[in-house]
């Protein structure tokens, strides 16, 4: 959920919304947040699920530091979503495990 | 309920304290051991989450002082990057 | 006794913190050094400007005035949204968020370098006066 | 890889200590680099819309991210270079690899501070690893830095300042904060930014602790319990309360992995967050021309942390050949110090003196 009003911040300022596409869906964003605020703000939480036991991940240190967040990016896995701004038309999917290279098989 | 023993320490390797007591008490008694002994600290992230939990488990289980515990090394990179980003070479030399 | 709007200051810690002290334009607060000294406020000097209550980084200062008709009004410091507005009923409360009945906001002003901080003054029974500190934000359920 | 070397100061990370650090550097007349792996350089300030604690010299009653503005702008206009979106992957003497996008080179400086600050702690329970578990500093950053909120309903573990004070601004943003929990059976953050969120309702526990978290794909409830004087939960003192979001603020962790690479020595101080590189009050550590400021050296609070930076970028701008005034650092030592009392300040103040101590003990033996 976005913040529109705060009480010190005042309202959000105007900001431009591009397109983001997760697991095929389009979500819209603003350009040159983290990956993750836009999909917070669309109350996904999710990001992968782990290689051994299958378990749910989601950000948890939001610096760049703990890397639970990663998610396959443009084709790219592993992809920090916490401190990687977002692009017009990224590509973004859940990552299952390590997730795949584009030219792994 | 999820028992004290599976809960994960490790976040990236996944490893359980319980995999953790175990190797403590098959003697990997430092942070180093126990990295080796169940991939504690050797995933994505480098340990940088769960270094701090281990020691504490090591203290705990060893009765020695947390200020006594010598950390496992650390090593460059101090965050991920791809091996292609270090063999790129575009940019201008001593300005 | 003259009855009048006068700070309350509630910093129960020895912090490092002064900006009480360079706020009042009275002199009426002093930290001195070091500037963990608890703020003293010389009541005689002090003329409830509100400044002071603005300036608090912790919102530890009120301002309490007593009425003559068994009424008073409390000051605090308020930073959530929506705001209330002059005329509404509230529920004030006191230091642990618990209801102590109903309240009129007066006033809603932000002083100068407030930077945000609005200070809300509400008329409530001047039994209530020593303990009202704020009122229940709005989507507050408990 | 690329190299470039400056005739000048690599300062590590553009928190208050880094940015202090660059600017004092640079007014004195040496040629700095500021380096930050964020787009913007601000670090914790930029999160920070309380109003800060200290004197006017220290810009108390000023709200963080305004401090961050100015500092950045001073930076500008003083010439500091800043290098955004670089990372510095390691350190060897004074050569920093570093990563700028997808561009690695290494940078050679005549001095460097490193002011990377502090990581947050995890605490393990059941559960923890759900999404919606996150750090307090984590939530804060969405919430104040990209006005989003992680979650609705939060229960906040940890009655340090951090806990209270995040807890209170996802109060401003217009979360529901069902409760504060604290271990010990009292709080060790300021009784003031308790008194504000306790006044807007939040009860706060102490000699509390989480059991578990529980949900299907992120969590969605959380138990919690009483605990004894050896933190053991009591039977029967459990309550689950619903929450989409449970916020970690069990500590911070002073980030010096890259002084760790260098072979700076280190000693542990549990008061500042566990190992710390040793320092001499100029901020220098036990490798020459290597600084260190703000909670790298020592977790403590942002306006130390820029009083810190200050005299390191003062020492280390002297080191290289510029002319500082010893009046500056001993105005900068007196506010420093001037932050370092009262019960708070005290013990930080005893552990510092500690740590000047046993960087000299290991200059002797060098």
């Amino acid at each position: 959920m976005r913040i529109t009003n705060h009480p010190l911040l005042g309202p959000q300022p105007p900001v431009n919304l591009v397109p983001l596409e997760v697991d095929g869906q389009v979500i819209w964003a603003k350009e040159g947040e983290p990956i993750a605020a836009a999909l917070l703000a669309y109350g996904i939480r999710l990001c992968r699920t782990t290689k051994r036991r299958g378990e749910p991940r989601g950000v948890f240190c939001g610096i760049g530091h703990c890397t639970d967040c990663v998610m396959t990016v443009d084709g790219i896995p592993n992809v920090r979503t916490c401190v990687t701004p977002v692009r017009a038309g990224m590509k973004v999917t859940t990552q299952r495990g390590l997730g795949q290279w584009p030219n792994d098989h | 309920m999820t028992t004290d023993d599976d809960i994960i320490i490790c976040r990236c390797e996944e490893v359980t304290k319980g995999e953790i007591l175990r190797a403590i008490k098959a003697g990997a008694t430092t942070p180093q051991a126990v990295k080796r002994f169940t991939r504690a600290g050797m995933g994505l992230c480098q340990g940088r989450t769960c270094r701090r939990l281990i020691a504490q488990i090591i203290a705990q289980e060893t009765g020695q002082s947390i200020a006594d515990i010598v950390p496992s090394t650390y090593r460059p990179p101090t965050r991920p990057l791809t091996v292609a980003s270090l063999r790129r070479d575009n940019r201008e030399v001593d300005r | 006794m003259s009855r009048r709007r006068i700070a309350v200051i509630e910093c129960p810690e020895e912090i490092p913190c002064n900006p009480c002290e360079t706020a009042c334009p009275q002199d009426a607060i002093k930290v001195g050094q070091p500037i963990t000294h608890r703020p003293h406020l010389d009541a005689q000097r002090c003329m409830g400007c509100g400044l002071c209550v603005a300036a608090c980084p912790g919102l530890a200062i009120f301002m309490v005035d007593i009425k003559d008709n068994d009424q008073a009004e409390v000051t605090f410091p308020y930073e959530f949204l929506p705001l209330p507005e002059p005329g509404d009923t509230v529920t004030a409360v006191n230091r642990e968020g618990i209801s102590l009945g109903t309240a009129q906001v007066k006033a809603r002003w932000q002083p100068k370098g407030a930077d945000g901080t609005y200070l809300v003054t509400i008329a409530l029974p001047a039994a209530l006066a020593a303990e009202a500190r704020g009122i229940r934000r709005p989507s507050c359920d408990n | 890889m690329a190299q470039r070397s400056l005739k000048g100061i690599a300062v590590v990370g553009g928190g208050p200590a880094g940015l202090m650090a660059a600017l004092t550097a640079a007014r004195h007349g040496a040629a700095v680099v500021l380096v930050d792996e964020n787009a913007e350089p601000g670090g914790q300030l930029r999160k920070q819309i309380h109003k800060f604690f200290g004197s006017k010299a220290h810009r108390a009653g000023v709200r963080g991210y305004r401090i961050a503005q100015e500092l950045i702008s001073d930076c500008t206009a003083a010439g500091v270079e800043l290098l955004g979106q670089s990372v510095v992957f390691s350190l060897r003497e004074c050569t920093l690899d570093l990563l700028q996008k997808d561009d690695a080179f290494n940078l050679k400086a005549d001095a460097i501070i490193l002011a990377t600050g502090a990581s947050e702690n995890a605490l393990a329970f059941p559960g923890c690893t759900l999404p919606g578990v996150m750090g307090a500093g984590a939530a804060q950053t969405f919430v104040n830095l990209h006005r989003v909120l992680p979650g609705r309903r939060v229960l906040m573990v940890g009655g340090g300042n951090v806990g209270l004070i995040v807890a209170y601004q996802l109060l401003q943003a217009g979360a529901e904060v069902v409760g504060v929990v604290e271990a010990l059976p009292y709080l060790s953050g300021y009784q003031v930014h308790a008194a504000k969120i306790k006044r807007a309702g939040v009860p706060i526990w102490t000699s509390h602790t989480v059991l578990e978290a529980r949900g299907d794909q992120e969590v969605q409830e959380v138990t919690i319990a009483a605990i004894d004087d050896h933190f053991h939960p009591l039977p029967g003192s459990e309550r689950t309360l619903a929450v989409d979001t449970v916020c970690l603020a069990v500590g911070l962790t002073p980030l010096a992995e890259l002084a760790w690479q260098a072979g700076c020595r280190f000693c542990y101080q549990g008061a500042l967050g566990g190992y710390v590189p040793l320092h001499s009050d100029n901020m220098e550590t036990t490798l020459p021309h290597v600084y260190v400021a703000g909670d790298i050296a020592g977790v403590e609070e942002a306006s130390t942390a820029l009083e810190e930076g200050a005299i390191a970028g003062l020492a280390a701008a002297a080191a290289i050949g510029c002319p500082v005034p010893i009046a500056e650092f001993d105005a900068a030592q007196e506010r420093l110090v001037s932050l370092r009392k009262g019960p708070f300040g005290d013990i930080r103040q005893l552990v510092k003196s500690e740590i000047v101590k046993r960087w000299a003990d290991c200059r002797v033996v060098e």
